[in-house]
């Protein structure tokens, strides 16, 4: 019996203990032998959202974005302050980090032979556009930052390869600065203007946790691969980033919603955030306190590195599992539905009678 | 089809509308949404209860006892539509005394044969008027041409004779009492024969709540009458059982005394399966038939032309079978042309002879014993469709050679290297002599010609491309088949080469250099072959004559060229046209869309309402008229009255609809016809766990059994064993398949929707029997056992039997053992036994006792044992539920007629 | 930012916004749940035109009759089976009628897609929440009327004990599509007929669409060089090829119901009140319309649902929201944050160099 | 030339010129999606048939295209179906086209174990003479009584529903002709 609409005078029937159920003797069964009832708050369980088809390159390329971006300033950095070490790291390590970071961005396209086609349009509304643009003027600024850096190495300074290059440097140290901040911002907003429940509600401060995390990334690296008498600007700018990160992922977990908090802190990307904490907070304080000794900035930058990267592969985890588990897409959003209809608000609901 | 759109109220009895006719169902939903009730009432809740207003679960096979005290209800409480019921019906009609009820035999009527386990249905026939006048025995109706038993009229299905219209009776001088008083009317009977199927009856062996039935007794009573109609649909779930045709007289009865036969909205839809089984039936791939529902001779019964004549048509009976000798004479004129003279009695010897029931399980069986050579699969796939599987891929196994024609690698062509039976090492593949042949045959689009729908209706299918590689049509490939058997015989002159040698089989070729379908269906139609208009086709059936000068391949498809026209290609779009769409395609008989639709009007010719006017009289123009081409003589007056003695449709007055019955009444009780009663009468399955509660009789005593070792039974009601097989299944179809699947577990379309074998059970079973959903399951049948996935699923409801749970568990059918599908898995057929209802023959696979247990079944020779297992501790043997007579009453003795012999 | 928000979300004309010059009327579905048979041709019917690769792994799910699962890139018509007892009835009739207590919901007169509520939807009568002017209306001040409550007491005695709910669900065509507005080549856009439309030639299978779906529609077809359009995004056309020549959808062509209805949107929209209403006077208060309200999160849909339950029963979300709705306040998040970062790298730098 | 075609036919342009800012309509076009048309439109031909599965007998339209089957739906003229499929009649074009279709005449040996490629005239051949031989073999004249019989219960034939009228009616004619009277179909399962 359903739905005949003429249907007013359907015979009265017993409720529960009706023909269908009472005739059998009346017995309690187990509710687990049957075909699952769809429960209240999804389809067998099944998710209602998708999580994307992306694999362990989105985490890498999250990482090596920012690791890019930091170093891209350092190098810019290191440039206006003529700290010769850490500009010609820092331009290298953004050039080899935005090399593959877009090399891992393509890898996981469905259709990698036409990864060029993120160029066909400029879409606003798309991070992922607006993202490819940034990252391909911050590749072309890192690229002729790299190259003046060799041109500064050539023997013949004096010709016109060279003497080209010294010109673009200041151009090419400004523009990969000035693109450094986007290329490392854009991806928060690439993953939270998205369904998945946890990296969509923690758009306010998930930028700040990347920006962070690219400043500690970069430093860490700088930590690594420069001379200690060289590295103070990037142990303050690995304090300074992983103290953002630090606290904008604490702000993050406190500001949401406890449920959509859930997968930051259970499962893989549980361990792998507690294990980027740590890892993080003990990198800055290592460029602290040690970050003038060589192996103590190098382990430093060992943490940072991998406390950065970590964070990314557990933030990236989280968003999949929250997409994927239909509790986190049903229940805050009946939450909020009920929020609103309790306030009076109840023009903008999807479900309608009329 | 779209006159469902009519009904006020639809139940959908024995028929998972929804699922396998969905878009048939169309015109169910209309109706829905312009007020219909609709009720199914089926074991399962299906997607047809989901889009009902009232699910009814019912036991599988006790519909008699539903609707029997459906009938009983309308009797009791005179909600029957009385002037239809007098006028119409044979209601009034007075049934000879010698007739004994079920009621008084303990579950028999009069006339039992416990030696041949049939009725001689003699006593059942109707009481003659002006008594003694007739020299034979009293009675009339009796049995036409020389007396005929049930036996022989079972052996060759005799049945399925009526697809067209009711059995001959002698004449019609029978005596009537109108105001229906007299003990031995047929009103009367009826009313004391269901006077035990109550709603407490129909709880305790349906299972139905009294609620429930009291449910469907209102919607049905209140939609119908002279303002509202009401359809049944059933289709397999009625006809796969031993008392098959029986439910669909129920259904008939009840229909005919709410006054829904004839009538727009209302009748008995038959939901058939395959696109042309109609045609198939009306021209028969069928033993016991030829085209039109003539007879097959039989021997003992039509040794000669005149017997055979004199039993198919009768001139002394009322209606249009009296004119059946001229059907006859134009098929074999159409067949042996010029070779037919009236001076061998148009070739009628050389049409072979049945001897007995050669249906495809009798032919089976003779397979399996050695005794068929060769066989044509034509787009059938029994080792998985057709009941006891193994029964069928055991005997594929013993034939000299076969020929499969299909679209793909079905499991019947394969048997010999992916049987189960392989794996059980029964068979082994070199051991096989089996000489197959598999030739590819065209696909609908890929040769023209004509499907008959479930409504009678031929459309003509275009040819859209030729096939491809080496598939042909059937038509070119028996062409050709039949030309080089002739080729091989030409010369001889052995007498038994004749019919082959003198067979009609110069058909012209089309464009392509193939047989022309068109021309086929020239013949089918019939033309005039002498006379003012040789040459001409044939307008309608009217036309032929018994004398030679006119040739017709099927009489009842006569009209579907007329004028040298392919009305089955007539495609005038159904928008532009009234609803009936006589336009589109062409019905037989006679373009015809409701059958016996004089009823739709009163007996003075006027319209019951103005609601449901269909056909009525044309004062005015002295003529029928409507909206479909009336079934009746177009200018027989409603106040026509034939002097007493007249035969042929000369001899039905002009209030008698039913034209095609033998005295132009329904038929509530049915004098002849019928193998299992006059009147239905509710028996068990062949396999039951349940005791008939009405009488000593547990199953129908006129069923088919055939008691073999390798179709063994459980035993049934109380007997000791049945407990070993507690529960009761059921086999059906799923919208996303197609039989044995041969048209769908190849396509990935198809079978991604529906990919796996499986079980449907309730949770109290599941739990019973620590099934779990998702997992795997055993069931096992006295026949073999099986595996399937399991679907624990509220739609199995269990039902109190008798103050006993009984459990019924769901199986789809369309799975088979092989490699070559998409998708495969266990075969529900292969539970199944063979047992016939006597009418037609047909299995009883709607219902079978069967365990369940959790778990794979087991591989390999284990099977065999667990089979044997179960037997052993049933106590199974070839007796086992194969005893016809269980009633306690002795109906030989006490029946007159057997006396007066 | 003004020009974007109001391209991202709130009523209004897609064709229009996607800038189309000569615009056809906006089309779309109307899928009564109903009359629904659960047959699945329109599954059949739609991968057959559009040539859709089969689907998993034949693996029988065992969630009732439905063995595709979901919506996803090689099943772009889905039907859900849903098997409920009376409790669960009962509790979707509450869920029902709580939509009346509400006042729920309104459309508001600016609906460009309602017509007027007098057009040709023949009388409506009972219809609490809504007055003659098609506005709504103080519930709570007794406006319920006696009919409502009378068929609410009609239907509290006759809720049956089991039924089966079939549902073909579909891709909603919305308004302010995420999968389009993310897609970062243009792959995706909106036609002339306001559906949204995958260019299989174009997508380079990034997969940010999936992500960006509130309804978990767009899938990437998995790699695999034997099927076509492996690596790509795919989901419902609405029969693009097929709406450029006048003709019906395949999936609504072939439904033997009329469960799914095409057309103008406007008429979708109007012939979905009708029924709800109609239904709902009869009793059956648990039957509610999904999509057809322009003022929530996705603007309204294209495909609009008539629905028996709540709408995550059907494994649809029940208050979903654009995730680019929020876009604008993403970016300027994004942007404090990368200022943040060069203030921070900048801080670094300055001051004393070790 | 061809460059400059590109390079304007580049969305990025194409998204300025025509107003179409955010390149969500006809600026992000490709030449396939713009000259995109139904192939029941580019039909060579259309034919009017009947769906092959259940009895109810729905109209079917086949679109044909260089005489290959490309589309098979329902025909909206049919007052049956009204232009309405079931999954069944929606997978018909698969059913016509199937990949996995068999195509060529099999032939298993008795005893063997695989299957041959075969004639197919030689297999109709082969077909007819064993028909004869069996027929031969299992003739029965008469029965003990004398009376004609005039049969062969050596050859049997299962099929019929799915099959044409005009087909079901060679078939009866040519087997009842040669005695054969063990013919069956669906009908009676």
């Amino acid at each position: 019996m359903t739905t005949n609409p003429l249907d007013a005078d359907r015979p009265p029937e017993l409720p529960r203990s009706g023909r269908r159920r009472g005739n059998g003797g009346g017995k309690r069964r187990d509710e687990s032998l049957m075909v699952p009832d769809a429960k209240f708050e999804s389809y067998y369980g099944r998710s209602v959202v998708k999580a994307p088809p992306w694999t362990e390159e989105i985490p890498t390329y999250l990482f090596l974005g920012g690791l890019a971006a930091g170093s891209g300033l350092i190098g810019a950095g290191g440039s206006a302050r003529n700290l010769p070490a850490l500009r010609r790291r820092g331009r290298f390590a953004a050039l080899a980090a935005v090399a593959l970071g877009g090399g891992a961005l393509a890898k996981d396209l469905g259709r990698p032979e036409r990864a060029l086609n993120m160029m066909r349009t400029i879409k606003l509304t798309s991070p992922m556009s607006v993202g490819s643009w940034i990252l391909a003027a911050f590749g072309t600024f890192a690229s002729v930052a790299a190259a003046a850096e060799i041109g500064r190495q050539l023997p013949h300074q004096d010709g016109l390869l060279a003497k080209t290059l010294r010109v673009v440097d200041p151009p090419a140290a400004i523009g990969s600065a000035l693109f450094s901040a986007p290329l490392a911002a854009y991806t928060a907003v690439l993953l939270s203007d998205t369904a998945a429940p946890t990296w969509h509600e923690s758009y306010r401060e998930l930028p700040f946790v990347f920006v962070g995390s690219a400043n500690a990334a970069a430093a860490g690296l700088a930590l690594i691969m420069s001379p200690a008498d060289q590295n103070g600007p990037v142990r303050k700018m690995a304090v300074s980033g992983a103290a953002l990160e630090l606290g904008a992922g604490q702000l993050l977990r406190r500001n949401m919603h406890p449920l959509l908090a859930e997968p930051l802190h259970q499962g893989k990307a549980g361990r792998l955030l507690r294990a980027a904490e740590i890892l993080t907070g003990g990198g800055a304080i290592g460029a602290m306190l040690f970050g003038r000794n060589r192996i103590g900035a190098g382990l430093s930058g060992v943490a940072l590195l991998a406390g950065s990267a970590l964070t990314r592969f557990g933030i990236f985890e989280a968003g999949m599992e929250s997409a994927k588990d239909p509790k986190y897409t049903v229940q805050p959003q009946r939450e909020r539905l009920e929020r609103r209809r309790a306030d009076g608000v109840t023009n903008d609901s999807i479900t309608t009678i009329r | 089809m779209q006159d469902l759109a009519n009904a006020d109220c639809i139940v959908i009895q024995g028929s998972n509308m929804a699922e396998c006719h969905p878009v048939g169902y169309q015109w169910v939903t209309e109706a829905r949404l312009k007020g219909a009730k609709v009720i199914h009432i089926d074991p399962r809740f299906t997607r047809t209860s989901a889009t009902a207003d009232k699910h009814v679960p019912i036991r599988a096979g006790s519909d008699v006892v539903f609707l029997g005290a459906l009938i009983n209800h309308i009797l009791a409480n005179d909600l029957y539509f009385k002037e239809y019921v007098v006028a119409y019906t044979n209601a009034a009609t007075i049934v000879s005394d010698e007739f004994k009820d079920t009621e008084e035999l303990d579950g028999l009527f009069s006339g039992y044969d416990e030696e041949l386990g049939n009725y001689d249905p003699s006593s059942w026939a109707y009481a003659t008027e002006g008594e003694g006048e007739d020299a034979s025995p009293g009675t009339i109706g009796g049995p036409a041409a020389g007396h005929e038993h049930g036996h022989s009229t079972s052996e060759r299905s005799a049945g399925d004779e009526h697809g067209s219209g009711g059995p001959a009776l002698e004449h019609a001088r029978v005596k009537r009492d109108e105001t229906l008083q007299d003990p031995n009317t047929v009103f009367q009977i009826l009313k004391r024969h269901y006077s035990r199927y109550t709603p407490e009856m129909v709880a305790d062996v349906c299972g139905v709540s009294v609620d429930d039935f009291h449910y469907v007794a209102k919607a049905l009573t209140e939609n119908s009458g002279r303002d509202r109609t009401s359809a049944f649909c059933y289709a397999v779930g009625w006809t796969q059982h031993t008392l098959g045709a029986q439910f669909i007289r129920t259904a008939a009865i009840i229909q005919l005394l709410l006054g829904n036969m004839g009538r727009p909205g209302g009748g008995i839809m038959a939901l058939r399966g395959h696109a042309s089984i109609q045609g198939s039936t009306d021209i028969p791939t069928l033993y016991n038939i030829l085209p039109g529902y003539l007879a097959m001779p039989m021997v003992g019964n039509h040794d000669t032309w005149d017997d055979y004549v004199a039993a198919i048509a009768n001139k002394a009976q009322k209606g249009f079978w009296a004119n059946a000798d001229a059907y006859a004479v134009s098929l074999l004129k159409a067949w042996w042309g010029d070779a037919a003279t009236k001076e061998n009695n148009w070739a009628y010897d050389y049409l072979p002879r049945l001897t007995g029931a050669h249906g495809t399980y009798q032919t089976t069986m003779a397979m399996k014993d050695g005794e068929v050579e060769g066989y044509f699969l034509l787009g059938q796939n029994p080792a998985v469709g057709s009941a006891h599987g193994r029964m069928q891929r055991l005997a594929l196994a013993e034939l000299k050679w076969l020929v499969v024609r299909d679209l793909q690698m079905i499991e019947s062509a394969t048997f010999w290297k992916d049987a189960p039976e392989i794996a059980t090492g029964e068979l082994e593949t070199e051991k096989i002599g089996t000489e197959v042949f598999f030739l590819p045959p065209a696909s609908h689009v890929e040769k023209a010609g004509t499907f008959t729908q479930t409504q009678r209706l031929l459309q003509w299918r275009h040819k859209a491309v030729n096939p491809p590689g080496d598939c042909q049509s059937e038509l070119e490939f028996f062409f050709e088949l039949g030309k080089r058997i002739r080729e091989r015989l030409a010369g001889s002159d052995d007498p038994r080469d004749r019919p082959l040698l003198d067979l009609t089989w110069d058909y012209p070729l089309d464009e392509d250099g193939e047989i022309s379908g068109e021309a086929v269906l020239q013949e089918i139609n019939g033309r005039h072959l002498s006379g003012e208009r040789a040459g001409e086709l044939a307008d309608m059936y009217t036309d032929l004559k018994a004398d030679g000068s006119t040739s017709c391949g099927c009489w009842i498809y006569s009209g579907v060229y007329a004028k040298g026209v392919n009305r089955a290609a007539n495609r005038k779009p159904g928008r532009e046209q009234s609803p009936v769409a006589q336009e589109w395609g062409w019905a037989w008989p006679d373009n015809r869309r409701i059958l016996y639709n004089r009823a739709s009007a009163d007996p003075e010719g006027k319209p019951w309402s103005e609601r449901k006017k269909y056909v009525w009289w044309d004062e005015e123009n002295q003529t029928w008229t409507g909206l479909d081409t009336p079934d009746f003589v177009k200018t027989k007056a409603p106040s026509y009255r034939p002097e007493p003695g007249t035969g042929g449709p000369d001899g039905l007055a002009g209030d008698d609809p039913f034209v095609m019955m033998a005295d132009g009444k329904g038929w509530l009780f049915t004098p002849k016809g019928m193998l299992d009663g006059p009147l239905p009468t509710h028996y068990e399955p062949q396999e039951s766990p349940v005791q008939n509660p009405l009488y000593g009789q547990q199953s129908n005593p006129a069923r088919r059994v055939f008691p073999r070792k390798d179709n063994l039974w459980s035993p049934s009601g109380t007997a000791p064993g049945s407990e070993v097989y507690p529960f009761v299944f059921t086999t059906y179809r799923l919208t996303e398949h197609h039989t044995a699947g041969g048209m769908s577990r190849w396509l990935p379309y198809l079978s991604e929707l529906q990919p796996e074998m499986f079980c449907e059970v309730s949770p109290e079973l599941a739990e019973d029997r620590g099934l779990v959903n998702g997992g795997w399951a055993t069931i096992v049948s006295a026949r073999t056992a099986i595996e399937a996935r399991v679907l624990v699923t509220d739609r199995m409801t269990p039902l109190v039997i008798s103050g006993r749970t009984i459990h019924q568990i769901g199986l789809p059918y369309h799975w088979g053992v092989g490699k070559e599908a998409v998708v495969s898995g266990d075969s529900a057929n292969d539970l199944l036994g063979v047992a016939l209802d006597p009418n037609v023959q047909i299995q009883e696979s709607k219902v079978g006792s069967c365990d369940i247990r959790p778990g794979r079944r087991p591989r390999g020779e284990a099977i065999l044992r667990l089979v044997e297992e179960y037997q052993s501790r049933a106590g199974v043997t070839v007796e086992t539920s194969n005893q016809l007579k269980t009633a306690e009453s002795n109906p030989t003795e006490s029946n007159p007629t057997e006396d007066g012999h | 930012m003004g020009y974007l928000d109001r391209q991202l979300s709130g009523p209004t004309d897609p064709i229009a916004d996607a800038a189309w010059e000569e615009p056809r009327k906006r089309k779309g579905f109307f899928t009564d749940t109903s009359i629904c048979i659960g047959c699945k041709a329109c599954e059949v019917a739609c991968k057959e035109w559009n040539a859709i690769p089969q689907d998993g792994n034949l693996d029988l799910l065992g969630s009732s009759y439905d063995n595709t699962g979901a919506l996803g890139a090689s099943t772009w018509r889905h039907v859900a089976f849903i098997e409920q007892t009376s409790d669960r009835i009962e509790q979707a009739r509450e869920s029902g009628r709580r939509l009346v207590d509400l006042g729920m919901p309104v459309m508001p007169p600016s609906q460009p897609m309602s017509p007027p509520h007098t057009a040709g939807i023949g009388p409506s009568p009972a219809a609490p929440g809504i007055d003659s002017s098609g506005g709504p209306v103080d519930l709570v001040g007794g406006m319920e009327s006696a009919v409502a409550q009378a068929t609410m007491a009609a239907a509290t005695g006759t809720v049956p004990d089991f039924r089966w709910l079939m549902s073909s669900d579909v891709c909603k065509h919305c308004t302010h599509a995420g999968c389009l507005d993310v897609c970062p080549t243009g792959a995706l856009f909106r036609t002339e007929f306001g559906t949204v439309v995958v260019q299989p030639d174009v997508c380079n299978g990034c997969g940010y669409c999936v992500a960006a779906c509130p309804f978990g529609v767009i899938e990437r077809r998995p790699t695999d060089n034997t099927v076509t359009n492996h690596g790509n995004a795919q989901k419902c056309t609405l029969c693009y090829d097929r709406l450029r020549d006048d003709q019906t959808p395949a999936c609504a062509k072939a439904c033997p119901t009329t469960s799914i209805k095409f057309g103008d949107l406007d008429e979708m929209v109007a012939t979905a009140q009708e029924r709800v209403s109609t239904l709902r006077d009869n009793g059956f208060t648990e039957a509610r319309l999904y999509g057809a309200n322009a003022e929530d999160g996705v603007g309204g849909t294209g495909s609009v649902f008539l629905l028996l339950d709540e709408p995550e029963v059907y494994g649809l979300p029940p208050d979903p929201r654009v995730p680019t709705a929020a876009l604008p306040d993403m970016f300027r998040k994004a942007g404090m944050a990368g200022l943040a970062m060069l203030a921070m790298a900048a801080a670094s730098f300055l001051g004393r160099r070790r | 030339m061809d460059a400059k075609k590109t390079f304007l036919s580049w969305p990025v342009l194409r998204q300025f010129r025509s107003g179409d800012f955010l390149g969500r309509g006809p600026a992000v076009t490709s030449e396939r999606t713009r000259t995109l048309e139904p192939r029941t439109k580019t039909a060579d031909r259309v034919v009017q048939s009947v769906c092959p599965y259940c009895a109810v007998g729905c109209g079917q339209r086949v679109y044909v295209k260089d005489e290959k089957v490309v589309q098979i739906e329902g025909d909206p003229d049919s007052p049956i179906s009204r232009g309405r499929l079931c999954p069944k009649g929606s997978a018909s074009e698969q059913l016509v086209n199937s990949p996995i279709r068999q195509t060529h005449v099999l032939y298993r040996r008795p005893h063997g174990t695989s299957w041959e490629r075969m004639d197919r005239d030689t297999a109709i051949d082969m077909i007819a003479d064993r028909f004869v031989e069996s027929r031969r073999r299992t003739w029965q004249d008469a029965d003990e009584h004398g009376r004609p019989l005039r049969r062969t219960m050596g050859i049997a034939s299962l099929g019929g529903a799915t099959l044409d009228n005009e087909e079901n009616y060679l078939i009866k004619k040519l087997f009842t002709a040669a005695g054969a009277i063990q013919i069956e179909n669906q009908a009676r399962i």
